[in-house]
């Protein structure tokens, strides 16, 4: 199982903060992860269009696309941040 | 901790008092205070929320800290951010750096705020009269963080 | 006015208070805050006297704003600096700048730092345990200066 | 009479801090009023001497060696500067 939260525009986007997933074994990257959620449709393939600007932590940590992603993981998928 | 989250304000004299408590070596203290602007893509904000994503932000914003403190000839450095629903002219952000000589706190100090910019997971969410919307990054931002 | 010399300390949140009171458009506030450091090529400092040249400070001081407010988009700017005696940890100076985004304050106010400590008429004199000696001025300070 | 300011180092120095001084005639710069004072002689030709890092100040501007001083002007005398 692997967690994955969304935040801020993309909470309100998907309508969910956070959801637990079996992800299939040939999904293990970011890209993959991104590929796979975009199956979706709809929103999800929308928001996370390849044009779109979408950032990804693993465990808390900024990710790439070729990060690996792996059992028990956190995966967070968020826009560009505005704070300071 | 150098890095601290919280929704309440902070008060910059007992925060810069507090980080060079007992170190006589500090001769300089580079302080930025960010404040919620009420102009804003020249819509009037009336509040804003702050969101963060909690685990990762006191990991990246620490992060950061560290690298400043490697970077620069630095004693210590402190981050204050607030969360949560904020108006304008309040404060939002406190970084504060101390040194022996002012030209090592001043450039640790932007760093952290150009590196607090693009890479802590911080949004805003502005409330204006024409209802809510999600605040974009800025390019700026970008370029301010590549520059180092 | 945004210059002010004395022998009493000052209070940082208070005085970036009233610097950005009323003003809405700020969002950024660059704060510099000057020591008296316990160590000073290696000798022990017991305590400084601050001694300037009235008249020509306020003048000197207030011509580094006035350029500091043409040079950058700045909303105000604030110098404080104390004269008299002064022991280690006390605060010496404080320079703070209000702007609406960080670039432009964090700039203006080294910018005002380095010229300060360049051209404004104020002369440090340390009593150690061996005895006064006035402060040699540092050619650091200079090139600071000199790359604006 | 030119008001003549000396300041921190230069005033414990001369064990003076200003005085009134009627300037001859051909003392009508910084330049010419400095050499003019090393005809003093003493710490005045020591601590004025050209080597020496002296700052000078007309009406309370930073002033050069070709600055002119007149009647009535105050002149002041310091080494380099040290605060902040």
């Amino acid at each position: 199982m692997v967690r994955i939260v969304y935040l801020a525009r993309l909470r309100d986007a998907f309508g969910k903060s956070a959801e637990q997933v079996d992800l299939p074994g040939d999904v293990g990257t970011v890209a993959a992860l991104l590929t796979w959620l975009r199956t979706r449709g709809g929103v999800w393939a929308h928001e996370l269009a390849s044009g779109r600007a979408v950032r990804v932590a693993v465990n808390h940590d900024v990710a790439q696309a070729t990060t690996p992603i792996g059992h028990d993981d956190e995966v967070a998928l968020f826009p560009p941040v505005t704070g300071g | 901790m150098p890095v601290r989250i919280q929704e309440h304000d902070f008060d910059v004299s007992s925060e810069l008092a507090a980080l060079r408590a007992g170190d006589k070596r500090v001769g300089a203290v580079a302080t930025f205070v960010g404040v919620v602007r009420d102009l804003n893509d020249a819509s009037q904000v009336s509040t804003l929320t702050l969101e963060h994503y909690p685990g990762m932000t006191e990991k990246a914003l620490a992060q950061i800290v560290e690298d400043a403190k490697q970077r620069w000839d630095i004693y210590d450095a402190l981050v204050i951010h607030r969360v949560g629903p904020l108006s304008p002219s309040d404060q939002i952000v406190l970084v504060a750096v101390t040194s022996a000589h002012r030209g090592e706190s001043f450039a640790a100090c932007q760093f952290i705020m150009d590196y607090l910019k693009t890479r802590a997971p911080f949004w805003k969410k502005e409330q204006t009269p024409e209802g809510e919307r999600w605040v974009e990054a800025r390019a700026s931002d970008e370029d301010a963080a590549a520059r180092w």
